[in-house]
């Protein structure tokens, strides 16, 4: 399985992801966001950081750069897209995903590990987890409430297309298991033909026992077959 | 030629800053207070001498870079 | 322009410091002259009233490489390894902007460790404010945090471990300090000693500014009339640029093109390019209009005295111009060949041509002033607290009262806003004894953490100074770490002051003291002075950041625990010493007394047994025990964990209140396995270390025989609850 | 009654955000641009009828609240 992860200035969890990637038996490149062209790839990654400082809005600058409109032809194209933090909201920005991730409610970046569940688990990125799996995964995040408007809610709900919220230990998802004031406490969305996800959480964080668990690795497994 | 573009959430997007300013300068004795929005200003130099071509442009600017319209709003003004 | 008694003050040097100068040049400084002689004789760049105190600090050790005088301390961990640490301060600027100071404080800090060839891989901070009553306070904590976090998460590198503390002492003048920690091979280390004639000097990184100019308000010909726009300001940080800037430098550090490179810091363009020539007695020419500026019409003075943030200087082999300049244009950012080394052992600043500006090295660097200020001893204080005459107050009241104070609250709340797992190395977070970075790839791990104590200093310096160096060892050896050297920051009231200076050189005394016995040398430090306003000095506050090495790590030792009907045993003596306590403080409000005593070879011994029980795996949990006591650590140990514990009474008893609250130096609390309890015993018994069984670990109650007993939820909760209602 | 508040950076203090702004906007064909400036916009909301009165209420916002003085400008329009 060959993967291609994207590297912006500001850029800051490139290296995780790889690391992640390689451990688990990918062919991984990193892509320089000068370049004008993409290694064959099956998967691209764009990781987390604050690319371009995450001025203007999270993700927007890096939404106009050269090897972007790479990343919609392949994507288009069918090629599986991940995106981790900045990554979605670069997604976002891009209109490869709809919707935006708005300041969180709390008006505060929040680093802490948090629960989510596994709402759809029939895609080729969580067919490894089980039906509302409840992991913990680590959140590092000054814009992750997730907003859209009513129709394409509605659609995400009727569709499927929302991979994970955040929840409790047991599962239960509520006000009170919302870290960052997100919509339905949307914490991953797909666009309509599943082959981009986009998620705030951050499952290279959670591939290493040593570190914090192996929730993210499941994720991982269920893209390489 | 100068710009001033102003880019504010739409009505319907929560405004936790707005919200959180608001609180605090109540806090701070500023009862009479009704409510404040929050948003982005941009100060833009242009160098173009037509005013409806400037506008334009910036406009452009606008629409592709500085606002999200899924989520803003924004007007620009000749200063 | 003519230097008028005016300027010379504005500059903030003395008449005294203005004649020597013009005996060093054998002449009167132009303006631009005087500016760059003010900037390298301030306290800041001089060191003028600390230098011989300084001196006297063990910085020698087998793992030093590198001791305090380059722009980081660097440490061998073995197998190639080094690691890079600084702390430095940035008090003023967070007091005036806290979001932009705290920042740039981030950033400088940083810069100094990624110069030397590292890769910074953590970040700690100490930050001290004002009384939480105070108007200003409650802002000031606000930004400082984000701006921490602003900068540290947007460039990527884990803020992992710090301490948070509130003082009317700093009621108007708080305390930001940073830490930097990176990691490089040995064989790749960096200095800013120049070497060789005619070597390219090199400006890369942001433009130039007119961030923070001293004395730049003050008339004169470039600053008339106008003068009001150009008023010195905080500068803004660029996490952004800096993140460009970092990896840019580490990537032209791949290969040998760099003679030797110094980030620029305090007094920017002027101490990197002295340093880097006094060090490799050179002198150094500069074409000043070459320099990248920000705004228009900048003058040297204004280029010399900037400090914009996210600059370098660079000297470079003969022939990798090209190479080099290759890289920066990939990250985006300015090269340009300012100027180049020269034999005169001069600073020659030329500006289209015309020389502006000419000084010998040595009277910027070694002929600086150096000042033996006069400094009063401080006695032990006498008073001694009369317990019987205090009003009584249930212990289960007290213990309530000191986990829900601003000061022992769970600091969640900042460590939440701080990205500590970027890197993926961070195996202990912030909550623990100390943090645990993993070095990348590798089994072994590093441990860090930074203390202070200004309570204990202020009482008594020099015990002070003792005191803390021991509670950060302290730390770093509760989660199994071999305790390896420190960096400190030093800051203290106005040096002109005797008390004060009394207070800095007794500190010393008392650090020097500590490090010695504990073989803990100080490899890295800054020393801020003149904190404080009106005449009203802050308390001494001397900040310790140590570093430890973890050479397998096989677990991370915290002090959760970790199972029900363990034993819990305190390794040292206690004897109950509250004055200076915290409990004292918090329930009293009494602040005198005598800070507690430092006996360091129990403190050695004591720490060297805890070593070894962690090491040979025979112990659940470990916690140090510091202000608040014995049972402010127990009831931490069980407000991070799912399991209560119960404390015995204990049979020898004069007071329960000294016995729990008593702040007694040199102690742990370990959580046993039962079956373990004979192995422990037997480490604890071989070494002639003091050690007594007292309580157990239970479900869901912290409770104290034949006191109280408590739900930890509840006690989690009262631990929780002061951040999120201020 | 209602005022817009502009904070800006003062004019020698660093704007990063603007800078990168303005880079962008190059980058995706917008060369005609001079400059950009970034800055914060507050519409507020006020229920004092005094007009005088009521600026002077906001200007004491932006003082004690808005505006960091040691490194931004603040204006007040009445909108
Ligand atoms: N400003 C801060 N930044 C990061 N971590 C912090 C900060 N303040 C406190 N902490 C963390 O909170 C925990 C408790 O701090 P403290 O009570 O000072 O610990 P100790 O007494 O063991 O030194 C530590 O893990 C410390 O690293
Ligand atoms: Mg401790």
């Amino acid at each position: 399985m060959n993967s291609s992860v994207i590297v912006f200035p500001g850029s800051n969890c490139d290296r995780d992801i790889a690391v992640a990637l390689e451990k688990m038996q990918f062919k991984n490149r990193m892509v320089w966001h000068k370049e004008t062209a993409l290694p064959k790839s099956d998967l691209i990654v764009i990781p987390g950081g604050f690319s371009y400082g995450d001025y203007l809005r999270s993700g927007a600058i890096a939404g106009k750069s050269l090897i972007i409109t790479e990343v919609i032809k392949a994507a288009n194209s069918g090629c599986l897209v991940l995106g981790i933090c900045n990554g979605f909201q670069i997604l976002t920005e891009t209109g490869l995903l709809e919707g935006a991730l708005l300041r969180n409610k709390n008006l505060k970046f929040i680093n802490k590990d948090v629960n989510i569940k596994v709402t759809n688990n029939q895609t080729k990125f969580s067919k490894k987890y089980k039906k509302d799996q409840v992991l913990k995964i680590n959140i590092a995040h000054n814009e992750g409430n997730y907003f859209t408007n009513p129709e394409h809610l509605k659609k995400l709900n009727e569709e499927s297309l929302i991979a994970f919220k955040y929840c409790d230990t047991k599962g239960k998802v509520d006000e009170e298991n919302n870290p960052n004031g997100s919509l339905e406490n949307i914490a991953g969305v797909y666009n309509s033909k599943k082959n981009i996800l986009g998620m705030m959480p951050h499952p290279e964080r959670m591939v290493d026992k040593m570190i914090s668990n192996k929730d993210g690795i499941n994720l991982f497994s269920s893209l390489l077959n | 030629m100068k710009f001033s573009v102003i880019v504010t959430l739409k009505k319907d997007v929560l405004d936790p800053q707005g919200k959180v300013v608001e609180n605090t300068l109540r806090n701070i004795g500023m009862e009479d207070l009704k409510s404040v929005r929050q948003g982005k200003y941009f100060e833009i130099e242009i160098n173009i001498g037509d005013p409806k071509k400037a506008e334009k442009k910036v406009d452009d600017m606008c629409k592709k870079l500085l606002a999200n319209l899924v989520i803003e709003d924004y007007k620009v003004c000749k200063i | 322009m003519k230097i008028t008694n005016q300027l010379i003050e504005k500059h903030g040097l003395k008449y005294e410091e203005f004649s020597s100068i013009k005996k060093l040049l054998n002449r009167e400084p132009n303006l631009l002259e005087l500016g760059i002689f003010s900037a390298m004789w301030n306290e800041h760049c001089s060191y003028k009233s600390s230098r011989i105190h300084l001196k006297n600090l063990p910085t020698k050790g087998k793992k030093v490489i590198q001791g305090p005088g380059e722009n980081a301390g660097v440490i061998d961990i073995g197998d190639n390894d080094a690691i890079i640490f600084k702390i430095e301060s940035h008090n003023h600027p967070s007091y005036l902007e806290p979001y932009q100071g705290a920042a740039t404080g981030v950033g400088g800090i940083l810069r100094d460790v990624f110069t030397m060839g590292a890769r910074p891989i953590a970040l700690l901070n100490s930050i001290h404010f004002g009384s939480p009553d105070h108007h200003k306070t409650k802002n000031l904590l606000n930004g400082v945090v984000s701006g921490i976090g602003g900068y540290g998460n947007s460039i990527g590198i884990p803020t992992v471990a710090g301490e948070t503390k509130f003082n009317k002492t700093y009621n108007e003048n708080i305390l930001v300090n940073a830490m930097a920690v990176g990691h490089a091979n040995k064989d790749k280390i960096f200095y800013s000693k120049a070497k060789g004639l005619n070597k390219s000097v090199v400006y890369v990184g942001s433009k130039t500014g007119r961030d923070g100019i001293h004395g730049a308000s003050m008339a004169s010909a470039e600053f008339d009339e106008n003068s009001e726009d150009k008023k010195p300001t905080v500068q803004v940080g660029d996490p952004f640029t800096e993140k460009l800037l970092m990896e840019a430098c580490l990537e032209l550090m791949q290969d040998n093109s760099i003679i030797s490179i110094q980030d620029m810091g305090a007094a920017g363009l002027t101490s990197s390019s002295v340093e880097m020539a006094s060090k490799g007695e050179l002198g150094i020419e500069l074409d000043l209009e070459k320099v990248p500026c920000r705004e228009e019409n900048m003058t040297p003075y204004e280029m010399m005295l900037s400090e914009s943030q996210e600059r370098m200087l660079i000297i470079l082999e003969d022939g990798k111009e090209k190479k080099a300049k290759k890289i920066f244009e990939k990250w985006d950012l300015d090269f340009v060949v300012i100027g180049k080394t020269t034999d005169t052992k001069k600073l020659v600043l030329k500006y289209n041509n015309h020389i502006e500006g000419e000084i010998p090295i040595s009277a910027l660097a070694t002929s600086a002033p150096l000042y033996n200020r006069k400094w009063d001893k401080k006695k032990l204080p006498k008073d001694k607290v009369d317990l019987g005459a205090l009003k009584k107050i249930k212990i289960e009241d007290a213990l309530i009262k000191i986990l829900s104070s601003a000061n022992h609250s769970n600091k969640s709340w900042i460590t939440d806003q701080f990205d500590q797992m970027v890197m993926c190395d961070t195996a202990q977070k912030s909550g623990s004894d100390a943090a645990i970075i993993r070095i990348h790839g590798k089994e072994k791990a590093i441990a860090v953490s930074v203390d202070s104590s200004s309570n204990y200093c202020k009482a008594h310096p020099l015990s002070g100074g003792k005191q803390i160096v021991c509670e950060n060892w302290r730390n770093l050896v509760a989660v199994g770490a071999k305790p390896i050297a420190i960096t400190n920051c030093l800051n203290f009231g106005n040096p002109e002051e005797p008390k004060i200076m009394g207070e800095f050189a007794e500190c010393l005394l008392g650090i020097k003291e500590s490090c010695e016995f504990l073989s803990y040398p100080v490899v890295s430090g800054n020393v801020s002075f003149y904190n404080g306003t009106n005449k009203k000095n802050i308390s001494p506050t001397p900040v310790i950041g140590g570093v430890g090495l973890i050479s397998n790590l096989k677990k991370p030792m915290n002090h959760i625990l970790k199972k029900d009907s363990s034993i819990l045993i305190i390794i040292g003596k206690t004897f109950g010493h509250l004055e200076q306590s915290t409990f004292l403080e918090e329930v009293y409000s009494i602040t005198d007394g005598q800070p507690p005593e430092i006996n360091l070879k129990n403190e050695k011994n004591n720490g060297e047994a805890v070593l070894e029980i962690i090491k040979k795996d025979l112990v659940n949990s470990v916690h140090d025990i510091s202000s608040g006591g014995l049972i402010v650590a127990l009831a931490e140990m069980s407000i991070q964990s799912d399991f209560g514990l119960k404390v015995y009474k204990p049979k020898k008893l004069t007071k329960f209140i000294k016995y729990l609250f008593g702040e007694d130096q040199g102690r742990y609390v370990l959580e046993i396995d039962k079956e373990k309890l004979k192995k422990v015993e037997e480490i604890l018994k071989n070494n002639n270390i003091f050690y007594e069984q007292i309580g157990v670990t239970q479900k869901d109650f912290f409770e104290v025989e034949d006191e109280f007993k408590i739900d930890i939820k509840k006690l989690h909760k009262i631990n929780n609850q002061w951040y999120n209602n201020y």
